[in-house]
């Protein structure tokens, strides 16, 4: 095989990846956004602060230490337990689930039927909340989180693509959990939408308030429902990328990753945050890879993805998904 | 019927009720406009006249509204042209229609919630307001000379349909009926040639809209203005209006004096409901 | 009845038609002037000026500038920082290019190139809407600053790729680089302030400004009567970014002196920008400042107060200055979803009412 | 941090009306935001040394010193209004910990006659004392790392460079651009070739620039990273099974917080520095008993004898032989910022000092002249050893290339002084 469309065959797949993992945080987003009509700016933050909750169950970190300690003067930091991971991944939920009912209860409840900016500021107002609250609650050094997930060369592939082409492609086995994660994820809120009374009854608020209200669905539990998905999103995603860079504040920027996703595929597509993700996430790299670095002076991806996004939307408004608009008086 | 088709191209026009009225101003000539596979106006050729009230009729699903949005240049037709002032006018933007003095009203009320009554009214001027970015950013010359025109204007307009009180209010504060009377006074600040009125009465009580039409005949009467008008109240256009053109299912069946259509035997069968094979 | 407008009666349109048609508001915009033109030059060291009014005075340039954008043309613009970028570094080139022209003439001419960058990146506006159209003009900020990041021309070649504001003085008087008065530097972004407020106060009062605000509330209704969209739109964004160039070039040329495009002009300072004004206000000049004081001055106070005189650990005051300054939004929102200029003037009406309930 | 918060307050109270006496070095530290896991630790490390002086000497030459802490979040603005707020108290010298913050305070220092030191980092040319009269970067700068980055991959190669292959991975703004035209230049003077491959902040997504270095098999790769960035470059450069001791970060990107998450992998990754790491010194004893025993740390007292801390406790003790120097000089403890300035430019590290404040080959011994304001250049290399979780010296302090490092110097720092008219202070 030339060597060149080996390699590009190779970027492309890390693409694939790449764009599984900017669908994922995207989830999160169009989840609140359906059912809602909510774009959540604090989706990155919740991210970050699931993961801190995580890290700090799992080592077992005394909540508000430094706080405490800078209060009463005391020298308190660890429980001196271990949690595993799995219980503390069940834990943090419940946690986010608790951040949820808040959330609705404390904020949104209060804000219902306003326009979708003064909803969009509430959640500016939440995500430097949040903020604030996971470094007071966790401390903002970096935290190593490992839940057990595999990392590095999938060397499988390596030698089996050697053998056959006579290069070895790289795939990175976290991408390759992200991949079955993301797909489980997917494939559990689809069942999820279809198949349980909750579920039904999420769909028919994304479809219509009023109607959904009318027939006795409680909006109230919808929300709080939907804002706990999303936190359950949010840690999947805290977690994978986590366990690439550890836990820290940055971690809050991956939210930036998933706007041109949803530029692409709609902010009310749950598909559309899949292909619009693969899409992105293989448009970057390629491009990166064929122009980027050999012509631009690398660096290219983050503007790329979004003008990737806005060259497409200049000509398909719509969206991925969308169906074609068509204006009224 | 054939005494005043569109092919009628003299220079005035006396009415049944003996009013005087002036040469085509508007002329709508083979007019089919489709949506993908659906025709939502079939061939349709009528003209305006020069100060005439002209009423567009109609079941639901007829195509009025789709007439008028093609008149405002909102719709593209696929067939047919569409002359103005003696020439055919060519493709054009909604906005450069509107220069052109072509003023409507909506259906469902399009005013700019965001802004106060005066400033809606004041909108209406826009075409007319030609002072420069850098001469505003002053507001200095033209563009404060201009603004106090146009704001005379506009307050005509506004103590002309009686809504001088509420001049100041925002207008998402309204009620229903005197945001239609906004919106027809946005649209007559604008002192256009034509006057587009789709549906000026709709949802509208009975004292209302004895108020409204009051309103549009004394528009025509003292203003002069050509007014085309799209109303489901049989009565009320019997009354307004100088000639009407009917409409069903995309397809013109009658024209004439309002006298002439409700004599008009397709007429009653549209609006009766008479099965169309 | 401290506030009154009762007895106030314009006689003429013109004098319907001025910004402050009620005496008594009127009267206080004098004052506030005032104070600001004669007592605070006088008044102020480098600290007040360096830490608080020039950020003030800045961000509430940049943020009546995106306020027209967002607030009066209603179109959502996540470029902010891009085009601060952009003013600043047309700024630095002019600065070096000719060092003996005033100041004024190049922070003017750096808004004049934003703008026309602006409306470059305005065009995708006539087809995208919304929030779509917020991500989209983030591509214009990504794209802007690995430009001034990659190409060497615009930071002269420098090592590093820093820009550095040399000493350059406007009628003699000092007002970039260190050596300069804390009086000066505060008087120079005030002038650019109040003219930007008084301009964009003019613009959306007359014609232009009833185009914007059309096609903020029902585009195609306003394309109907006859707005042209896109050259509302373009202008809008064409304006807008002007104030914005302005305010990046007085950013980096006078407040900071020095700036490194990713950190300085990141997308963060988008987004803060756009906080400032729907905290602020949509649709509001005073808004502008309100929000641009609320996030601007707000968190220094926290911190004088939480370090400075509680002498509590600075770690724990920036955490706690998140939290309040995020409980304070959430707070103020659920009061009064319109932002701080609708509070203001719900408070006006009250007090015009006071004592009286209704 | 064993106070209570209300005791603090009263304290706090009273420390806000300045005591003119003290000797303030202010730290513009940043402990939250996107780097707070590199700035916690060196400000610990500033702020612990300092105390320790207060505790066990009584400060410096019978002055007490004072370090108000200024929270920055490496953020440019907040650096502005911290060196504002602190700089009328009497401040002698400051440290920013970011290149950003250098930039604007370098024109500002110079006007208000205070000095500053940025250690490993900010504008290297500033090393012209000539030019740069009151900021000083001693002992090394950017372009000395990347030289001796270059140096001990020479070493490694046996002294013969030519045909091999070094990729620079680097943060893509002023501060990762640092070290490009010394590694050009160095690239032509040894015959290896050099590819530039930039990553973006905050770069949590490296993927293509990793699969770029794995196709074109660099020899070796410098880095010039910090925050997240450096987490994940160490994990992808892993991933690809990159050999990790031909893998070499600048000192901001060698600290535990950079391999500990890619865990045994990082094994063999090594780093540049400029000073000693460990806590096996002397002054890590008086360290305990007087600071983090007492109940004194600052921050939470976790972070002792980490690399970053390490660098805290280096500079402090570099400002405070400064003080100590510019007491001697002009014969008055209670020394003004000019005369702090003259102390720190007439700075001389030698081992026995070092050894003498507990700190025994710490660092590598300097001298700064009116002239040169960045010492002589040496640097180390460090290797992180994943079983012990710790970090070793593998090399000497060795000198950097200054017939290449000093005309880029100059040059730059020439070009400074035409842009803003500066004669030259020596």
């Amino acid at each position: 095989m030339p060597e060149q469309l080996a390699f590009t065959i190779e970027v492309f797949m890390n693409g694939l990846m790449a764009g599984v993992l900017y669908a994922l945080v995207a989830l999160g987003f169009v989840l609140i956004y359906k059912a809602s009509g909510i774009f959540n700016y604090a989706q990155g933050v919740m991210a970050l602060f699931a993961a801190l909750t995580l890290v700090g169950i799992m080592e077992g970190q005394v909540p508000f230490s430094h706080l405490i300690n800078a209060i009463l003067g005391t020298e308190v930091h660890h429980f001196g337990w271990h949690v595993p991971a799995f219980l503390a991944i069940v834990l943090t939920m419940v946690v986010m689930i608790v951040l949820a009912y808040c959330v609705q209860r404390f904020v949104f409840r209060y804000l219902v039927g306003q326009e979708p900016i003064i909803l969009f500021m509430a959640t500016i107002g939440l995500a430097y909340f949040l903020e604030g609250v996971g470094d007071l609650m966790w401390g903002s050094e970096i935290k190593t989180l490992d839940v057990g997930l595999p990392q590095g060369i999938n060397v499988w592939i390596d030698e089996f693509t050697f053998e056959a082409t006579g290069y070895g492609f790289f795939i990175d086995n976290l991408d390759i959990v992200a991949s079955i994660v993301a797909a489980i994820l997917v494939i559990g809120l689809v069942m999820f939408a279809q198949y349980t009374k909750q579920g039904r009854a999420m769909r028919a608020v994304a479809d219509d308030h009023q109607a959904a209200l009318s027939v006795g669905v409680s909006l109230n539990f919808i929300w709080i429902l939907v804002w706990s998905l999303a936190g359950f999103v949010a840690l999947v995603a805290g977690i994978m990328w986590g366990a690439k860079s550890g836990v820290q504040f940055s971690l809050s920027l991956i939210a930036l990753k998933a706007l041109p996703v949803l530029m692409l595929g709609g902010f009310t597509s749950i598909p559309g945050a899949i292909v619009g993700g693969l899409i992105i996430g293989v448009g970057e790299k390629l491009f990166e890879f064929l122009i980027g670095a050999p012509f631009l002076g690398g660096a290219t991806e983050n503007w790329f993805a979004y003008m990737l996004a806005l060259v497409f939307l200049v000509f398909r408004p719509q969206g991925l998904f969308g169906e074609k608009i068509i204006e009224r008086v | 019927m054939e005494r005043d088709s569109v092919k009628d191209q003299a220079d005035s026009y006396v009415t049944e009720d003996g009013r005087t009225i002036g040469p085509t101003v508007m002329e709508m000539k083979n007019i089919t406009l489709r949506f993908g596979g659906v025709e939502a106006i079939k061939d349709i050729s009528f003209d305006i006249r020069e100060g005439e009230i002209r009423a567009i009729i109609g079941p639901n699903g007829a195509g009025k509204s789709s007439m008028l949005n093609v008149i405002s240049g909102f719709y593209v037709p696929q067939e047919g042209e569409v002359w103005y002032k003696g020439a055919q006018r060519p493709p054009m933007k909604p906005y450069q229609v509107a220069q052109q003095g072509i003023a409507r009203t909506f259906q469902n009320i399009a005013l700019f919630e965001g802004m106060s009554v005066l400033d809606n009214v004041m909108t209406g001027r826009l075409t007319q307001m030609k002072s420069g970015l850098l001469a505003q950013s002053l507001w200095k010359g033209k563009a404060e000379r201009e603004e106090v025109e146009n704001r005379e204007i506009a307050e005509k307009v506004i103590d002309f349909l009686e809504i001088q009180a509420i001049r100041k209010t925002p207008v998402a504060r309204l009620p229903y009926g005197l945001k239609k009377r906004v919106e027809l006074a946005r649209a007559l600040a604008a002192e256009p040639t034509i006057l587009l009125l789709d549906e000026p009465m709709a949802g509208m009580n009975v004292e209302e809209k004895e108020d409204m039409s009051r309103f549009i005949l004394d528009v025509n009467d003292e203003f002069g203005t050509t007014i085309a008008l799209i109303e489901h109240d049989m009565g009320v256009v019997m009354d307004l209006s100088d000639r009407v053109v009917v409409m069903d299912y995309g397809r013109k069946i009658g024209d004439g004096s309002p006298h002439d259509v409700r004599n008009n035997q397709e007429v009653i069968d549209a609006y009766l409901g008479v099965a169309h094979d | 009845m401290f506030y009154r407008e009762a007895g106030d009666f314009s006689t003429t349109y013109a004098e319907d038609q001025q910004t402050f048609p009620i005496k008594f508001d009127r009267y206080r915009y004098y004052v506030v002037l005032f104070v600001a033109i004669f007592v605070i030059p006088f008044m102020v060291n480098d600290y007040w000026v360096n830490s608080l009014f020039l950020p003030f005075l800045i961000y509430a340039i940049a943020a009546i500038g995106l306020n027209i954008l967002v607030g009066y043309c209603g179109q959502v613009s996540l470029g902010t920082g891009g085009f601060m970028a952009v003013g600043a570094y047309a700024c630095y080139k002019l600065m070096t290019a000719m060092p003996d022209v005033s100041m004024f003439i190049h922070i003017l001419l750096a808004g004049v190139i934003t703008a026309a960058v602006g409306a470059l990146f305005g065009l995708p506006s006539l087809r995208i809407k919304g929030f779509y159209l917020a991500v989209a003009t983030l591509a214009a900020q990504f794209f802007l600053v690995w430009l001034f990041n990659r190409v060497p021309w615009f930071y002269n070649y420098s090592a590093s790729g820093q820009i550095s504001a040399p000493e350059r003085d406007t009628f003699g008087i000092l007002i970039t680089g260190p050596n300069t008065e804390a009086w000066a530097t505060y008087m120079f972004c005030l002038i650019f302030t109040v003219f930007s407020a008084l301009v964009a106060r003019n613009l959306t009062r007359g014609s232009v400004g009833r185009k914007w605000m059309a096609i903020r509330d029902m585009d195609i209704a306003a394309e109907i009567i006859g707005v042209n969209p896109l050259r509302a739109k373009l202008t809008a964004f064409a304006v807008s970014s002007f104030f914005i160039g302005i305010s990046g070039a007085l950013f980096f040329s006078i407040y900071l002196g020095a700036v490194e495009v990713g950190e300085a002009f990141g997308i963060q300072k988008s987004f803060l920008v756009l906080f400032m004004i729907i905290i602020g206000g949509l649709g509001s000049i005073f808004g502008s400042f309100a929000g641009a004081a609320f996030l601007v001055l707000l968190p220094v106070l926290l911190k004088i107060v939480g370090v400075d005189w509680l002498g509590w650990p600075t770690d724990i005051v920036a955490h706690l200055q998140l939290v309040i300054v995020g409980g304070l939004i959430i707070i103020f929102l659920i009061a009064e979803p319109h932002g701080l200029a609708q509070l203001w003037r719900v408070a006006k009406e009250k007090l015009r009412l006071w004592p009286f309930p209704h | 941090m064993k106070y209570k918060l209300g005791t603090l307050a009263v304290a706090g109270l009273m420390a806000a009306s300045p005591v003119m006496a003290d000797l303030v070095f202010p730290s513009l530290s940043y402990r939250t935001g996107p780097y707070a896991a590199g700035g916690i630790p060196f400000a610990d490390g500033y702020a612990d040394y300092f105390t320790l002086l207060n505790e066990r000497d009584g400060g410096i030459g019978g002055e007490t010193i004072r370090v108000p802490e200024c929270e920055t979040a490496y953020n440019t603005e907040k650096g502005v209004e911290c060196y504002e707020s602190t700089k009328g108290e009497g401040a002698l010298v400051y440290q920013p910990l970011s290149t950003g913050i250098t930039y604007q305070l370098i024109p500002k220092v110079t006007a208000d006659d205070i000095s500053m030191l940025t250690s490993g980092l900010g504008r290297t040319s500033a090393k012209d004392g000539n030019t740069f009269s009151h900021v000083f970067n001693f002992p090394a700068n950017y372009w000395d790392g990347a030289s001796v980055a270059v140096k001990h991959i020479m070493e490694q190669e046996g002294g013969d460079l030519s045909g091999k292959k070094i990729a620079l991975v680097y943060h893509n703004s002023a501060y990762g651009k640092e070290p490009i035209r010394t590694l050009q230049e160095l690239s032509e003077k040894h015959g290896f070739e050099l590819k530039e491959v930039p990553v973006d902040h905050p770069g949590q997504e490296q993927k293509s620039q990793w699969l770029q270095i794995r196709r074109d098999k660099p020899d070796y790769v410098i880095m010039y990273g910090w925050g997240v960035m450096n987490q994940v470059a160490v994990q992808e450069a892993a991933n690809i099974r990159f050999p990790m001791d031909k893998f070499i970060g600048i000192w901001w990107s060698g600290s535990e917080n950079d391999v500990l998450a890619a865990g045994a992998k990082a094994d063999g990754y090594k780093a540049l520095t400029f000073h000693n790491v460990g806590s096996d010194y002397p002054l890590y004893d008086d360290l305990k008993t007087h600071v983090v025993d007492a109940g004194k740390a600052a921050g939470a007292g976790d972070q002792v004898g980490s690399v970053l801390y390490n660098r805290g406790i280096y500079a402090a003790m570099l400002v405070a032989e400064a003080a100590r120097t510019a007491q001697e000089i002009h014969g008055v403890t209670d020394i003004s910022s000019g005369q702090m300035r003259d102390g720190m430019e007439q700075l001389e590290i030698t081992e026995e000092k070092m050894a003498a404040l507990g700190l025994p080959d710490f660092g590598p011994e300097f001298s700064v002249s009116c002239e040169n304001h960045g010492g002589e250049g040496f640097v180390a290399v460090t290797q992180w050893d994943a079983t012990a979780k710790e970090w070793n010296l593998v090399s000497d302090f060795m000198q950097s290339d200054q017939d290449v490092i000093q005309p880029l110097i100059d040059e730059d720092a020439s070009a400074y002084a035409t842009e803003n008219a500066i004669e030259g202070n020596c």
